[in-house]
């Protein structure tokens, strides 16, 4: 496959681009073979489509601020936790809590390609995955964060995890100030995807409160 | 190999670029490059480790200029071709041949893709104690192999700590250059952000990596 | 900065592919680059360590796809509008504005193309001793600049033997950074191909780059 | 300038590229400001065209195979040495001279751009300034020597020089066994580009000693 092949399409008049059409013949060719369920392929797409995301592991944050005895146990060994936990989803061996402080920040990456914890975030943003975050996010991480709105004080230690083996990581944010009246599942809400990452923070502000 | 795919520490690629209420799949097609890999790893023939190899190999360029599913759709292509999942010929015929020379494979079907979601668990239990202590001191080795390698370049030759030991993993170096698990003892590592920098970062800044035990040497016995 | 030009030790771009009988220009308008970006430099108005800089700043993927001549078009062109050589507008419409507001510059004639033939003299006269000697051992910094710099990535934080004291030169990362010679002294240094790459070179080879004496540290003192 | 440029030319009905355009737009805008003068762009192609290439460098080789005081004075200052002899074309500075033996084989590379011995050896071939020499021939010299079609010996000391700065190197390739009777300007034709790099070497066989 060349350059070529993305940019002169449709010659043949079909309305498939040279790639559509390079996985329909790959989606063929094994089903013909019987290597692959056409029905399994629809349910894959489901489950990442409306079953697991951002608000699995929102749940599970929530949690921790809410429970501290949860929280102990996350931090020791999160896929216990979770799995001990009958109303979350099962999620996989070695994934890793890692707690966000006053004093510390933690934010995850995957240079060599862009493992992530799709158990309890989902399928990864498109700049997650992307060179300049995979490259930049190392050895400047300040700067990139900066990009993203976050702005962390000049003294605060910031730890930058490489997921670099079949560990994944999960950043658990500080719970906002002014949130101790707020249930557990509107406390999930607070909780964002980025601020699970490491380049954002769950926030609270008076106006979510009266929405809420 | 240390190809492009070894981003950390690379400059030249402009700023990140969060996207606004991204959906999950950009285009349909996404989706199904996505459920081909599940189904396809289900097989067996090979892991995580042979498809994350098989992106390394490709070319730099074409590596930059692809979308992220596009590089998957390449990398599935090539090593079911490699492998002998199917030939040449069936691919552009999209008809099995009548006589399947393959392995009995069982595929994944939808009664059973809860299996496809949970993460596989490369730990694995086995004989010996860690050779390195939470709290020690190691150096990362200059290892620039040919096959495949989750020691990232910017980490190499560095001196750092063990913060935690997460047991005994199949070693993917292994797995792709002859195919055993070679299970090896799994640690991370911190290294202060000055050691593998220099004075461009400052001093609050810490990297960590997940590194295999042949990664690392212990200071001045090695 | 450690852009993609800093190629060497990177793997994943196929074997070297030797051209039989290979014409100078493989297109006519390669010689007129040529031509154009030697006409420009002659102007004086930036150096060949700010053009150098330009290409690294060009995006990999495109730095990867272009050739060598596509790169310095694209360079020239974009430097020369950066620095105001001449407008936007200019460029579009090929026709110089009435009132030129640029420095007075000579150009580049016919009659003192020789001029251009012999390679500029980045040697500065200048007070001051050498800090190191020939056989000294250094350590190459680990240094991370957004900049210029020519001390590539797989030489630093490396030990070697400074083999020779070649002069006080301009020194290109001030160049860049704030238009300054600031002659720097420049050694060549030899390391030990097992410094550099570990295990993976064997014990004849040796790898020697030249080094501005900022890139250099005394191992134990600094 | 993007990707697609170099993919839809000629939609104007040009029969120029699109790379063809853009060179023709910058040295018509720099001579309409009276910057450069075409004429001198000419001559600067004829230069490299027809004056300077590996024949220079192939001179000075051979003369330093012959005489024994010239080698000297080339391996303490390249620069001085050539500019010395009066049938040599004027060189820049810093040309350092590196000498090949029995014990010792010297390639050079720049692996951050294309530096090369312009004055000597005329403009670099495109493999020099590819990727894939600039990147292997530091970390695996062997393997890429060999795809030159040059074994080396296994005990033999390889130097890789990166030229990271203004100096340039030349490589004095060993003088051929069996060349003690041929004249300077015959030998001189042994020299080959590559053997001045050090992908090559210079070779002799009773052959060419027929047809010399």
């Amino acid at each position: 496959m060349s350059d070529s092949d993305h940019h002169h399409s449709h010659e043949d008049g079909s309305t498939l681009t040279d790639i559509q059409k390079r996985v329909k013949a790959l989606e063929s060719i094994l089903v013909s073979k019987g290597l692959v369920e056409r029905a399994a392929i629809d349910q894959i797409i489901e489950h990442f489509e409306h079953k697991v995301g951002p608000h699995v592991g929102a749940r599970v944050v929530a949690r921790a601020w809410v429970n501290p005895e949860f929280k102990h146990a996350l931090l020791k060994d999160a896929t216990q936790a979770i799995n001990h936990q009958s109303d979350f989803p099962e999620v996989g061996q070695h994934l890793i809590a890692i707690e966000n402080s006053d004093s510390l920040h933690n934010v995850v990456v995957c240079t060599l390609c862009s493992c992530y914890p799709w158990d309890v975030l989902g399928l990864p943003p498109v700049w997650y995955k992307s060179a300049p975050y995979r490259s930049r996010i190392v050895s400047d991480p300040r700067s990139v964060l900066k990009e993203f709105g976050l702005k962390l004080s000049v003294g605060k230690k910031v730890r930058v995890w490489d997921s670099t083996a079949e560990t994944r990581y999960l950043v658990i944010p500080q719970r906002p100030v002014g949130t101790e009246a707020i249930s557990e599942s509107e406390l999930a809400k607070l909780v964002t995807r980025d601020s699970m990452i490491g380049t954002g923070v769950a926030s609270f502000s008076a106006e979510s409160k009266d929405h809420g | 190999m240390d190809s492009i795919h070894d981003l950390g520490g690379m400059d030249g690629f402009g700023p990140v670029r969060p996207e606004h209420d991204e959906p999950v799949f950009h285009e349909k097609w996404e989706g199904s490059v996505l459920g081909l890999q599940r189904s396809i790893l289900y097989l067996g023939l090979w892991n995580i480790d042979v498809f994350r190899h098989a992106q390394e190999r490709i070319r730099p360029n074409e590596y930059l200029s692809w979308s992220y599913y596009e590089r998957w759709t390449h990398t599935l292509i090539a090593t079911a071709l490699e492998r002998g999942l199917f030939s040449d010929e069936e691919f552009r015929s999209g008809i099995a041949d009548a006589v399947s020379s393959s392995a009995p494979l069982v595929p994944l079907t939808s009664r059973d893709t809860d299996k496809a979601f949970v993460r596989g668990n490369f730990e694995r239990e086995g004989m010996g104690e860690p050779r390195f202590c939470v709290g020690d001191m190691v150096i990362t080795k200059e290892l620039r192999i040919t096959g495949h390698t989750r020691l990232p370049r910017y980490a190499r030759d560095k001196i750092g700590t063990i913060i935690a030991i997460r047991g005994r993993h199949v070693f993917p170096d292994a797995v792709v250059s002859h195919g055993k698990e070679d299970p090896q003892w799994l640690y991370t590592v911190e290294f202060e952000g000055s050691e593998i920098w220099g004075e461009a970062v400052d001093s609050t800044v810490s990297n960590l990596i997940d590194a295999f035990e042949p990664y690392l040497l212990r200071p001045e016995y090695d």
